[in-house]
This record gives C-alpha cells, structure tokens and sequence, in this order.
C-alpha cells in the first residue's frame, strides 16, 4: 500500500505527460485526469489512517506519526490545489499544461515519497525530486521574471540539498559502530542505537542537515529565493511551494532533530534551532512592512511562519506538538491566501498593490476570503494558527525563556501591523478609476472559489475543535520529537 | 435631628439677603460714600415679584425653569449643613458630595439658561462661569477632605458637627488654612469682587450678572435671592468650621450663625474696598491659590 | 445557563435573518428586531437570577484543545457586565436598525452584513464576559475586537474612516497579543488554563505578579482607553456609524475594565503600587480625557473623549479598590470595585444615549461640526429633551445615575482618607482630582448643549433640521428612562454592585456589614433627596406656570446691549468657549491655533497619537528600510549569505566542544 | 593500492585550483571531466572487492561525469558563443589563495574528525576542499555555465566522501548521486540555454531585475 501511495501520482505524471496536443479536449481531459488521480491519492492516505500499513522494503518505507501528519497535510492541500487547478487552467494555459499537470503529480509523488521514506537518504532523493518537479512550474509562464526565479530557485536549493546530502553522509559515518545489526540510515535503528552514535560526526551530521534543510524551508539567511520563486510561479504553485514543500522540508528537519534529540543531543540542538527561528520572525517582520506586492508579501509571510515551526521545535515541551499542529494550520492558510491571492491576480492582471483596490466591491468573494486569510494567518483566535501559536508562546513561556516570547510576541505585532496595512488597502480602498485590464469576471467562478472557501472553512474548524484522532497523532509525533502534549 | 435645626434653617432663609445688603453697605461707608440701604434685596425682589415678564423669542422651556432649579437646589443644598452646629436636616455618609452637585446642577440649569438666549454676552458670562468654577471645585472638596483627615467624619453633620470642637486644638494650623481656602472660594462662588464685580454695568466685564441678563420679572426675583442664598450658605460653611458650637445650647448655636454670617458679610465688604477686580487671566491663579492653600493644610494633617 | 446559550442562538439567528432577507428590508429589519430582543431579553433571565443572590451553575465544555476544557460561568461580576451587553447592545441595535435604513437608498452600502456583524458582536461580547477559561476568552475577545472594526469601517470609502479603523484594528491586535503573552505566562504556573486554575496558581507567581499585572494593564488599557493608551478611541469611534460607537463606547471599551477586574478577582491581593498606578492614571485619564474633550470641535470625537474622560472615572474606582485590598480595608477595598462596576453601567447607559442621540443629530443635519448646529432644541424638542438628560448624567449632577456611581467613588476615596492610618490616606486627594474632572465635564457639556442646541441655527443645514423617527426615539428614551430609575431608586443597582465589588476584592458579601449598611441608608438619603428635588421643580413650574398665565409675558428680543443687527454667526462658538479653559492648560489641550492673514483657527490635534504613536511606527519603518538591501537581486550575495549561515554554524559546531572525544 | 589512491586524490586537489586558475570556459570544464574520470577511478581502487557493483558505479561515474556532461556543457557554451570568462569578483589571483586556504581548513576539519576504517588519509581532506572550493567557484563565478561547473566540484566532493562509505551504503546512494547531478545539471542546462536566448549572454549578473 505504501508503494502505492508514491507510484499512483507518478505514474499519473507519466500518464499526464503521454498525452500531447494542445486542444481544449485535451486540456480538460488532462485536468480531470489530475482531479482523478489527487481524488484517488486521499482515498489512498484515508485507508492508511483507518489500518495502518506494515513497513515494507525492508524498513526503508514506513509511516509514523509525523509521517502520516505530512502525508495528510500534502495530500489535502494538493487536492485542494487541483479543485482550483480546473478553473486555473480555463483560463490560462501555455502550451496545454502538458508540462504543469504532470509536474503537479510529480512533486505529488516526491513529496509522498519523502513522508513515508524512513530512510534518510531515500528522504533526500525525495526532496531532490520535489525540488526539480516544482523547477518547471515555477517557470511556468516562460517570461523573463520567471526565468530569474527559476535560476535562483534552482541554485540555492541544489546548494542546500547537496549540503543535506553531506549531512547524511556524516550520520551514515556516525552509525558506522552501531553494530553490524542496525541498517544504515534507517531511522528506527538510528533512533534504537542512538546513544551508540558518534557524538562529532552526529553534530557536524545536524549542522548540514539543518543548513540544507533549513534553505529549502526558507530560514531567514537562506530565505532570499523565496520572495522571487513565490512572486513569479503561479499563485497555485504558491500554495503547493508554501504549503507542501515547506512541510517536506520540516520533515527532514525534524527527523534530523529526532534522532539527535534521542542521542540525547537537545543542549546543542536547540539554540541554533531557536536562532534561526527568530531571525527568520524578523527579517519576515522587516520586509513585510513597506511591502508593494502581495505575492511577495505572502512569500515573506511563508518565511515567517517557517521561523514560528522551528521556534517550536527549538522551545521542546509543548513546542513540538505546537509546530506539528502549524504545520497543519500554516498549509491551510497558505493554501488560502494563495489561491484568493492567485484569484485576483487572474482577475486585475497585477500583483502591485498600488494598482489593486476596491476588492470588496469588485469581487467580493475573493475580498472576503483575503480579509479571513488575514485574521487566519496573524494568529487572531477564532482560527487555528492562534491555538498554534499560542502553545508555542507557552512553550517560551514555560521554558522560562522570557526573552524569546518577548521578542517572538513583539515580532508577530510588526508583521501583522505590515500585513494589514496592505491587505486592508487593497480590500477597502475605492478601485483606481482607469483600472487598465479592465476586472475579468472569470476569476470569481465556481471552482476557483470554492478550493479557497474549503481550506477557510477547514482553518476556522482547527481553531475550534482538533478531532480526537488527530489530537492522538499529534501527542505522538510531538512525543517522538522530544516534546510533550500540552 | 432637634428642634433646634430647622429654627437654624428658617434663619439662615431669612437672614440670606440681609448679606450682600451689610456687604455693600461696608464697602460703601469705607470708601466714604452712603450707599444703598442694608435692606435694599428684600425691596428689590419684593418689586420683582409683582412686575411684568418679558421672554425673548430665541428662548425655550429651558430658560423658564432655569430660576426655579437654582433656587430648589441652592435650598435643597442647605439642608444638609449642620447650622445649628449639631445636626442638619438631612444627613447621610457623604452627603458633602450631595452639597457640591447640587450647587453644580444650579449653575449648569443657570449657564444652558443664559446660552438659551443667543447672545454673544451671555454666551462669554458662560464661558467665564464655568471656567472658574472647574478650579473652585477642587479647592472645595480639598476642603472637605481635610476635615475628614481631621475628625474622620464622613458627612457634613460629622465633620462640622462635635468632633470638630475636638479636632480644633490638635489640627488648628490645618483648619484655619482650610478656613481661609472657603472663604476664597465663597468670594468666588457669590461672585464677589477679586473675582466678580456685582456693581459693574459693562456687559464685557461682568461673569455672574450677564447670565440672568435676560431674565426679568419674578424670575429675576428667584435668581437674586439664589445667588444671595449661595452666599449664606458658604458663610454657614465658613462660620461652621471656623466657630465649632456643637457645645452650645440651642438658640445660642442659631445666635452665634447669625452673627457669624453677619462678620462674613462685613469682611466680604471689607474685601471688596480694599481691592479691585483681579484681571480676567489673573482670577485662575487667585482660585489655584485656595486649592493649593487646602492641599497644604491635607498635607499638614496626613503627617500628623 | 441554558437561558443563557438559547439567548445567544437567537441574537445569532437574528443575525443571520437579517443577512439572509437582504431582499426585502422591512422583513429582515423587524426579524431582527424581534429576534435579537428576544434573545437579549433569555440572556438577562440567569444574569438578574446571579444579581439576585442565586448562584447559576457553571457548564464545563471538555474540549480536545490544548488548553484544557472551556468553562463558562455567571458570577455577580459577570452578571452586571451582561445587563450593560445585552441592555445597551440591544439599544443600539434596535436603534441601528432605523438609522441603517436610509443608507440603503444609498444602494451600495452592506447594511445586511452590518446587522449581522452586530449580531455576532453582541454574542462575542457576552461570551467574553461569562467565559472562565483562558481559550474561550481570547477567541470571544478577538472576534469582539475583529467584527468591531468592521463595524467601523462601514463607510469605507472615505479614506479617514480607513485609517481610523486601521489605528484601531492595530491597536486592539496589539493588547490581544500582550493578553496572550499574559495567560502564557500565567499559564505557567497553573495546572490546566481554566480562571479557577489560574486563581489557585496566582500564589506562586514571581514578585507578586508584577509581569501579569503590567500586561493586563497595557492588554487591558489599550481596549479600555487608558490615556497613553487611548490614541486610537477618538478616532474609531468619530468614524463609526453613530449605533456601533454607542455599542463601542458603552460596551466593547469596558470588556478592559471586566478585564482588569477578572484579574485582580484572580490574582488576589495585588501589590500596592500597581493599586497607585492605576489611580494616578485613572486621574490622568479623566482629567486630560475631557480637556482634550473641551478642545474638539466634532461631536462625536468630542463624546469619545469623554469615554475615555468615564474610563478615568472607573479606573479611580477601581485603583483604590486595589489599593484597599492591598492595604487590607475591606470596606475601601469593596466600595472602591463597586463604584467601578456601577460607573462602568451608568456609563454605558449615559454615554450610549449620548451617542445615540448625537446619530439623530447627524441624521437630521448632515454635519457633526459643533460650529455649524445651533438652535436644534426647538426643532428637535425630543432629541433635546433625551440628550439633555444624559448630559446631566455623564455631568454626574443629583437626580440621574452619574451622581450615583460618583457618589460611591467619592466614599470609597473618603473612607481611605478616614482609615485609621497608613499610606492608604493619601488617597483621599483622588476626591479633588474627581471633583476638577467633574466640573471640567459640566463646563464641556454645556458647550455642547449651550451650542449644539440653543441659540440660534449657525447654518443652513441646523435650519431645516427635523425630528427623527420613532425608532430612533425608542432606544434613545428607554435608556434616559434606565438612567432616571437609577438616578430615583439607586439602591436597586447598588446593592448587587456592592456585592460584586466584594466578590472582586476576594470577601465574602456581607463582609463589610457596618459600611454596607451606612451605604444602603445613604441610598435611602440620596433617593429622597432626588425625589425632593423632582417635587420642588414640579411645584416651582406650576408656579411660575400660574403667575405666566396671570401677566402674560410679552416676546422680545434678546438684550443685545443696543446692537443693532445681531447675527447667528455671533453667537460664542465651540472654540471661543472653550479657549479660557483650554488657555490654562496650555501646551496639554493639544490645540493648534492657525492666524493667517485676519482669519483665526484653532485646530485640536490627538497629541499621543501624532507625537508618539506614529514617529514610533515611522522609526520601525526606517528600521526596516535599512534591512531593504538584503534582498538586492544578485545571485551571489544569497549564496554568501548561506556561506555564512554554514560558518556559523560549523563555528558554533567547533566551540560547543567535544568534537575530538569519541 | 594505498599509495595509488593517495597519488589519484592529489589530482583532484590539483583539478580544483585549474578550475579556479583558468579563464577559458573550455579548460574549465575539461578539469571537470578529468575530475569526473579521477572519480571513477578511485571508486575502483578504493573498494576493497571488485564487486559487480563497484565496476558498475565506476563505468557509470566516469561514463556521466567525464562524458556526458562536459560535452553537454560545451554544446551549450558554442550555442552562447562565449569563449571568455569575466574577471570573478575576487579577481584570478584572490581565488587561488582562497583556494589555499580552503585545502588548509580542510586539513584542520578532518584531522579533528576520525575517519572510521582503512581509507587514505587524503580521502576527507580532498573532498571537504572540493566541496569548499565548489561553494566559492558558485559565489565568486559570473558566468552561469561556471557556475554549474562549481556545482559539479561541488557535486564531486560530496560524492568523493561518499565513497568512504562505498561497503556501509549499498547501491541506492551511489545512484541516487549520479541521478542527482545528471538530472540537475540537465535542468541548469536548460534554463542556461533559455538565459542566453532570453539575456542574449550568460553573465549571470545581468538577473538582478527580482530585488526589493
């Protein structure tokens, strides 16, 4: 069942690709084609949350709590994403989204791969997969802007994966004693063997792992691509990059800090964890004020909410189970805004806020769903990211670092002061009169709005209630990263 | 509650525009001039009574009723002084705040009636009124809680009333400075001279007076005899604190009031010859005065 | 407390049928109506049952939610905090409803989602106010907030009603975000996020829960309007349709005052400095409050201010209140938290009618420049008649409400000034910053009632002014009428308040037994006194009624010292009336006098808001413009930038040690 | 063999600093392919069984890293018709000596980590330096063609460290890296191609249009 879980979306973007011509035929028969496949890959993830599958290849593929977290929250999204895909690519399709759908499914495949892979090097092949599958879609539009993008994206993950890639080599090199049973790289026998592991190539292991993970997450030195990558690729690759992969990449991350948490490493683990955290809350905070466009602004915004997961599972205690559930809650919100945001950027044509405006009047489903994106993605209560974020706080608080919830308090009050200030605009201001590209009404169509509807619906339903299985799985990751359950 | 204090209270009614009459009188025998007879209010308002009336077209209800609030409040508020130096007619825990809002609810009746007008005149006599009162106000209660410090009393009748006598020789310095702030604020809220000049016939210069510019006939009646009343009543304050006579007997206590008044009246006179009106921005310095005067004398008493 | 959840599922569904009639008005309007004062009317039931002494069990919601279960209680605290929810709120909602009306001709404006919203308000607002659970709270709190502002910014297309609702959207976020680092911390040292918890917890708190009490200050002061705090109120509330800034005024500024007082019930004894802070600004607040009031020219800026003029009021209340726990007085200690409940009510009562009706004053004229009404008294006697009222009650003058509640302020400071000794007697002197405040309101309130409604009309609009409808009347005399019974039988309100005020300062009820029984005969006192008041004026008017029928009063013209054309325009205006006053506060009015060539302005300007809030917000700006170059373009720099990253961390690899041991 | 694979590590070391010396783009990426080769031979001498798989790996690094990719990268150097590499940054000379330096910090890194089992002792030091040299040809380098070729040292560091754990990691990861490099440098490949068609040169420099 496992290799189903990854061979369904890959063999669709095989599928996906097979099938030239760029007819309105072929168009909507790919996209159902897409819509079948995301449908089929949840019933898939369903099954597996009613009996959980055995390991299977001999340890390497297997799914645990924080795998099963991931898978879902990607599954979720993706299926999500491919509801408004169906209205996206009415719209605007170069060369027939050959290339877009099965690259979709590809990255499906490789990010299903990397939340079920329990051995670390399969997870970096995972992630590398991810990263070239999401290279076209950001060059999506073949213009010069997307171009830069895509060659910056490229560069600095490559960099980063290759610096992960060292990482697990330096573990492979620290297991090296564990004894002849323990498979290599394998986490149940990293984490059983732990304290047989060797402490210098274990922390030199954690340095490049959190350096390359830490790129592809987007932590504040290594954040510069995401600006430019989620500015330029379609607000629908948005939402996958914000939501998706950067839930891959905290995978990575985590099982990296789970295995040095075991070797009972947390002292060296942590600080740096909590550094980049807070760095990454503020360069976000800094660059979220005086912000012209919105695309960027949200990207800064991912960058943010990146620092909060690693603040969290710095912090330990309630934090880790408070990064697991914003993990959830940052890809419902992502989700959201992007594809409200990508909304109106089919409808006006720009992303500048200088000339948007008047969303409220103009159209009114996508003003509503930017103004609860808003509320959602500050942590205001009604909504989920607060009960994260909140448990997060009393993680500092607990820790007894008050200093950290100072800061981390002060820095979420800027970058809400940033993010209102502009979605606030361009909500209410009266429109422009000479609004150029005159407003297209297209945008504010079925399947376009009701992918964004579903994610609010499903954030304002985290911020009331976490169903009990869920909240199960939760305390177990959580446990599993050297936390607790509040 | 004896018998004794609604004697006290019937005299302080009648004897109320016997006061600027000795005050006016004074002043005029000491610059040398005649002057109006004592009695010259009771003629004044006995005239008004039986003239006409005349109601400017601008005016509304408002204007009408404003005489008879300034003189059921100036009366409500007297009932609860201890004039006979024992008990008032009515007491209660902080009834001294009863006895400030009164007098407050009066000028606020009196003020919108002369803004009910239109007229630019009474509009500035408004204006001045109420700018002078918001520093009165304060020295009054700084007043009223300096006695609490002294005798711990809550309400007039325990403040002004036995303990007082007791708290004289432990608290003097205190009480006479208190002494000295009501009676700045008693020049200021009858409208005497450092403040306000009752003789003067130049709209621009007058406070109290070109309020009721507009009123005429029985109303204007009320309003003097108002005004006269507010004059007794921060005497009987003053003679009050000054003169402790919960000792006394009886018509002694109400005897003693009367002179007291009649000495209040005769140093207002003796005031108002000695100096001229203070400028217009000068007066809130002199009100600031007896504030500053009663927080020195709390300040006095919280260290004792 | 199942009267209580009913109660609140029909002011929802009346939300809810107002959206959802969007088509037809009439029928949306009277299912609203009817639905939110049926539901207002369920909420109250258990509330006047907890003022009457009768406990309501408390129901416990076991969420799977990190924070433990939500728990929702009524006490007497929470009890008179619903009467002022549900009774102004359904006020002003009834009264919305009419004042909505003509703003649907307009066509273009969400009136169907503003009467939801407001729905969803009045819920949110009684869920803050009977939660005892830290979650619940913050989520019934946050929405409160979040829905209010856009309840503000219900005329959006003016770009000052944006920034205003901006301002206060910042504002309110901000205190949210101090309230959780607040309970966070709190949360600490309790077992599970529950108040009760918290309250057993509250003991171990590090120096006396000074960190607590500094965050509740500055969370709680921001929504309340505590003056360096307040910045943002003037604006919000000038901006707003005139039925939300009566809702907000009267109701949603005091959830910081059930804050505040949530807390110290919690945390016990408070120390004794945080009891003077809050006194001294509560003068600072009332004080400064209504001098900035006496300098507006606006209407309802001019009523905002005086909230926060009503919060300083409160604040005084409830900082001896704290002290008088600290200093163990009971009886200081309840009638401090007494005085602060029962002016929090008055407050919502007076200051919302005064809304209410400064709405029918817009309605009828247009403007809300104080300088262009005048002589509305006579074209709008029943508007006048119903503003009157509540000036004199916010004025705090005898027969109505605000003397009550001042009243029972004014005791609480004198009995601290006849305790037997300590440092507690030195407030006593808060009697004289209580009195300043007082008069400083008489004299605002009759410039606005002198100006807005006597004399002559000062323009063409103030002419042809009318009467509004009845609906807006309703609202308007229900609440003249609430301030009135108050005003005439105080020892209705006050015995519940007294007790709350004792359930707050942690005493049993009847704790202060001697004291309680002084204030309830001093009740009797004051209700006399009032009654008498009533009958003397009635017996003078029909005096002077008789005597006016007798010689019946020739009309003349206004004595205008032999001038013969008098104008409107010469009438005293806002500014010259108030400038003697303003003069003596000098450069803390905060107005900008404006002389060019013969002509003369003064300007009054939110001296907070411009001298500090914005210069800080510009200094976070240029902050961030110097972090701007990070983000240049080229490729090489973001590949330094990681290059860094990994140095560092392989330096902070090499010195945390161990790296050659096996 | 020891001495042997020592001898092959040190021309590595050597092909790192021509890369970092030379201004032809050509010579820059004939050092590659001689690295890539180097490589496969090692991987041989290094692995103590001449198992099917270490033959296998060895033909497959010396048949994509010496062949396949140095021509693909000439292909699209003759498309861009650019023949001149743009003074770096740091300028020629400051490369080399960073280069030192780098070899330098290697050696200090990898005495202070003990390498487990019988590996010549160049082996960590050699692909550290790789690596390090990799990253500062990726900063300093203007063209786009150089910097893939920096990726590739990069690529080949790693990939030389990897071979200490040729016995421990079976055949996925060996895979897994080549898969790595051809895939990646393909898809560089191609947006290098798009950069010259679009910027009309391949100096890097040029995308700086996505800034604040």
């Amino acid at each position: 069942m496992l290799f189903a879980l990854v061979m369904l979306p890959a063999v669709g973007a095989l599928g996906a690709y097979a099938l030239r011509g760029g007819t309105r035929g072929a168009v909507a028969y790919r996209t159902a084609w897409l819509v079948g496949v995301a449908a089929l890959h949840v019933l898939l993830v369903a099954d597996a949350w009613l009996d959980p599958p055995e390991p299977v290849l001999h340890g390497w593929l297997a799914l645990d709590a924080l795998g099963l977290v991931v898978l879902t929250t990607v599954s979720g999204l993706f299926a999500v994403v491919t509801v408004s895909a169906l209205g996206y690519l009415r719209h605007e399709n170069p060369r027939g989204g050959r290339a877009f759908t099965s690259c979709l499914l590809a990255f499906l495949a490789s990010a299903s791969l990397v939340s079920i892979s329990h051995h670390l090097a399969l997870l970096w092949v995972g992630m590398e997969a991810t990263t070239l599958a999401l290279a076209p879609l950001i060059f999506h539009r073949h213009n010069r802007r997307s171009l830069e993008a895509v060659w910056k994206y490229l560069v600095l993950s490559s960099v980063g994966i290759a610096l992960a890639l060292f990482g697990t080599f330096f573990l492979a090199t620290a297991q090296a004693d564990a004894g002849a049973a323990a498979r290599p790289l394998v986490l149940e026998d990293l984490v059983a063997g732990a304290s047989r592991l060797h402490p210098a190539w274990l922390k030199a292991a954690f340095v490049f792992l959190l350096a390359g993970y830490g790129t592809k997450l987007g932590l504040a030195p290594m954040h510069t691509w995401k600006p430019d990558t989620y500015g330029e690729a379609p607000a629908l690759v948005g939402a996958l990059m914000a939501g998706g992969l950067t839930s891959c990449a905290f995978l990575g991350l985590a099982r990296a800090t789970e295995v040095a948490m075991a070797a009972g490493q947390g002292p060296f683990v942590q600080p740096p964890l909590i550094a980049f955290g807070l760095s990454s809350l503020a360069v976000a905070a800094a660059f979220i004020i005086g912000q012209t466009d919105v695309k960027r602004l949200l990207a800064y915004s991912s960058v943010e909410h990146a620092g909060l997961l690693v603040l969290g599972l710095g912090l330990g205690g309630v934090g880790a189970y408070g990064s697991v559930l914003h993990l959830i809650n940052n890809a419902l919100v992502k989700g959201l805004l992007f594809l409200a945001v990508g909304n109106v950027v089919l409808a006006t044509g720009t992303a500048t806020a200088a000339s948007l405006g008047g969303l409220l009047r103009g159209l009114p489903a996508s003003g509503v769903l930017l103004l609860v994106g808003l509320f959602a993605v500050t942590g205001s209560p009604p909504f989920g990211p607060f009960v994260s974020e909140f448990t997060i706080l009393r993680a500092a608080m607990g820790g007894g670092h008050l200093w950290i919830a100072a800061v981390m308090v002060t820095l979420l009050a800027v970058s809400f002061i940033g993010l209102a200030v502009m979605i606030l605009d361009i909500v209410y201001r009266p429109a422009p009169a000479n609004r150029d590209p005159p407003l297209r009404s297209g945008p504010e169509s079925g399947w376009l709005v009701a992918g964004p509807v579903a994610l609010g619906l499903g954030v304002l339903a985290l911020g009331l209630v976490i169903p009990r299985p869920l909240q199960a799985l939760l305390s177990l990751a959580a446990s599993a990263l050297g936390g607790a359950a509040p | 509650m004896t018998w004794t204090s609604p004697v006290a209270f019937a005299t302080l009614l009648v004897v109320a525009p016997l006061l600027p009459g000795v005050a006016t009188k004074t002043r005029a025998l000491l610059t040398g001039r005649r002057g109006p007879p004592v009695l010259q209010l009771y003629w004044d308002v006995g005239k008004l009574l039986r003239k006409g009336l005349v109601y400017s077209t601008t005016t509304t209800w408002l204007f009408r009723l404003a005489p008879v609030v300034v003189v059921a409040t100036a009366l409500l508020a007297a009932s609860v002084i201890p004039l006979d130096g024992r008990g008032a007619l009515v007491s209660f825990t902080g009834d001294l705040v009863a006895f400030a809002y009164l007098l407050a609810l009066g000028r606020f009746m009196l003020v919108l009636g002369g803004l009910d007008t239109g007229s630019s005149f009474e509009g500035m006599g408004a204006s001045r009124e109420v700018t002078f009162s918001s520093f009165t106000e304060p020295a009054l209660f700084l007043c009223f809680a300096g006695l609490t410090l002294a005798t711990r009393g809550l309400s007039l009748t325990g403040m002004l009333g036995s303990p007082l006598a007791a708290a004289w020789p432990a608290a003097a310095p205190s009480l006479a400075m208190i002494g000295v702030s009501l009676f700045l604020v008693l020049l200021a809220e009858a409208s005497r001279v450092p403040v306000d000049d009752p003789a003067t016939h130049l709209e621009l210069t007058m406070i109290h007076e070109v309020i009721v510019l507009d009123h005429s006939g029985p109303d204007f009646a009320l309003i003097l005899y108002a005004s006269a009343l507010k004059l007794a009543l921060f005497g009987a304050l003053l003679v009050g604190v000054l003169v402790p006579r919960a000792r006394l007997p009886g018509p002694a206590a109400i005897a003693v009031l009367a002179l007291g008044l009649l000495v209040v009246a005769v140093l207002v006179g003796i005031v108002e010859s000695s100096m001229a009106r203070l400028r217009l921005s000068r007066v809130p310095q002199f009100l600031i005065a007896a504030s500053v005067l009663a927080s020195l004398a709390v300040i006095l008493l919280l260290m004792t | 407390m199942t009267f209580f959840f009913v109660g609140i599922a029909l002011i929802l569904a009346g939300g809810l049928a107002a959206a959802l009639f969007r088509r037809q008005p009439a029928l949306a309007d009277r299912a609203f109506g009817v639905l939110v004062a049926g539901g207002c009317a369920l909420g109250l039931v258990p509330a006047v049952g907890a003022l009457a002494g009768r406990d309501v069990a408390g129901i416990l919601f076991a969420m799977p939610m990190p924070g433990g279960p939500w728990a929702f209680g009524i006490d007497g605290l929470s009890a008179f905090f619903l009467l002022i929810v549900f009774g102004v709120g359904l006020a002003s909602a009834i009264y919305g409803l009419a004042y909505l009306a003509v703003e649907r001709e307009g066509g273009h404006r969400p009136v169907a989602t503003s009467h939801l919203l407001m729905a969803v308000v009045l819920a949110a607002l009684a869920l803050v106010v009977t939660s005892r659970a830290v979650v619940p709270f913050l989520m019934a709190w946050e929405s409160m907030a979040v829905l209010a502002y856009f309840l503000v910014v219900f005329e959006s297309e003016k770009a000052g009603v944006r920034r205003a609702g901006l301002v206060y959207l910042i504002a309110t976020h901000t205190g949210t975000l101090a309230l959780f680092a607040m309970f966070a911390f709190w949360g600490r040292f309790a077992e599970t996020l529950s108040f009760d918890a918290l309250a057993a917890g509250a003991a171990s708190l590090p120096a006396g829960g000074a960190l607590v009490l500094w965050l509740a200050l500055v969370g709680f002061g921001l929504k309340a309007g505590l003056v360096p705090l307040h910045f943002w109120l003037p604006e919000a509330h000038a901006s707003a349709p005139s039925h939300v800034s009566a809702i907000m005024s009267g109701v949603v500024i005091k959830m910081g005052i059930y804050g505040l007082l949530r807390v110290v019930s919690l945390l016990g004894a408070p120390p004794a400095w945080w009891g003077w802070l809050v006194l001294i600004g509560g003068v600072l607040s009332g004080v400064l409050g209504v001098v900035w009031a006496l300098a507006q020219h606006d209407l309802k800026r001019l009523l905002a201010y005086h909230s926060v003029e009503n919060i300083g009021i409160i604040l005084l209340g409830l900082g001896v209140g704290a002290l008088g726990v600290s200093y163990h007085l009971p009886v200081v200690a309840a009638l401090g938290f007494a005085g602060a409940i029962l002016h929090t009510l008055n407050h919502a009562l007076f200051k919302s009618l005064l809304f209410l009706g400064a709405g029918a004053v817009y309605r009828a004229t247009g403007t809300r420049a104080i300088d262009r009404l005048g002589g509305l008294a006579r074209r709008m006697p029943l508007t006048w008649v119903a503003f009157l009222v509540g000036s004199v009650a916010i004025v705090g003058l005898p027969p109505l409400n605000g003397f009550v509640s001042e009243w029972v302020v004014y005791q609480a400071l004198l009995r601290s000034g006849a305790a037997a000794g300590g440092a507690l007697r030195l407030a006593v002197l808060g009697v004289a910053g209580l009195a300043l405040i007082g008069a400083l309101a008489l004299a605002c309130f009759a410039k606005v009632d002198g100006i807005v409604f006597l004399g002559h009309p000062r323009s063409a609009e103030a002419g042809q002014a009318r009467e509004v409808g009845k609906v807006m009347l309703g609202p308007m005399f229900a609440l003249a009428l609430a301030c009135g019974v108050i005003g005439l039988v105080p020892v209705l309100v006050v015995q519940p308040a007294v007790t709350a005020g004792a359930l707050v300062a942690g005493l049993a009820p009847d704790a202060i037994g001697a004291a309680g029984a002084e204030v309830l005969e001093a009740m009797a006192w004051i209700a006399f006194l009032s009654l008498a008041l009533v009958a003397l004026l009635a017996l003078g008017w029909r005096a002077a009624a008789a005597l006016r029928r007798r010689r019946s009063p020739v009309p003349g013209e206004t004595w205008g010292c032999g001038y013969a054309e008098p104008t409107p325009r010469m009438q005293y205006t806002a500014s010259s009336f108030a400038t003697p006053l303003l003069a003596s506060f000098g450069p803390v009015a905060g107005v900008r006098e404006l002389r060019h060539g013969d002509a003369f302005e003064t300007h009054p300007t939110e001296l907070i808001l411009d001298n500090v809030a914005l210069p800080l917000w510009s200094l976070i700006q240029g902050f961030a413009a110097r972090l701007r170059p990070i983000q240049q373009g080229r490729l090489w720099i973001y590949l330094v930038y990681l290059m860094a990253a990994l140095l560092l961390l392989l330096l902070y690899l090499a010195t945390s040690g161990g790296t050659i041991s096996p | 063999m020891q001495r042997a694979a020592d001898s092959l590590l040190l021309l590595v070391i050597l092909t790192n600093f021509l890369v970092l010396g030379t201004t032809r783009l050509s010579t820059c990426i004939r050092a590659v392919a001689w690295q890539g080769a180097l490589l496969g031979l090692l991987s041989l001498a290094l692995s103590s069984t001449w198992s099917v798989h270490a033959v296998g790996l060895a033909a497959g690094t010396v048949i994509v890293k010496a062949i396949a990719l140095p021509r693909f990268l000439a292909w699209a150097i003759r498309e861009a018709s650019v023949r001149r590499e743009v003074e770096p940054r740091v300028g020629f000379v400051a490369s080399l000596l960073l280069g030192v330096l780098a070899v330098f910090v290697a050696a200090a890194i990898a005495e202070r980590l003990p390498v487990r089992g019988a590996h010549p002792v160049l082996l960590l030091p050699a692909s550290l330096a790789s690596v390090i040299i990799g990253l500062q040809v990726l900063c300093t380098r203007a063209k786009a063609v150089t910097q893939v070729v920096g990726y590739l040292v990069l690529e080949n560091g790693i990939f030389l460290f990897g071979l200490t754990l040729i016995d421990q990691v079976p055949f996925l990861l060996e895979v897994g890296v080549l898969l790595d490099i051809f895939v990646g440098v393909f898809i560089m490949g191609i947006v290098v191609f798009h950069i010259n068609r679009e910027f009309d040169s391949l100096d890097s420099a040029r995308l700086t249009a996505l800034k604040e």
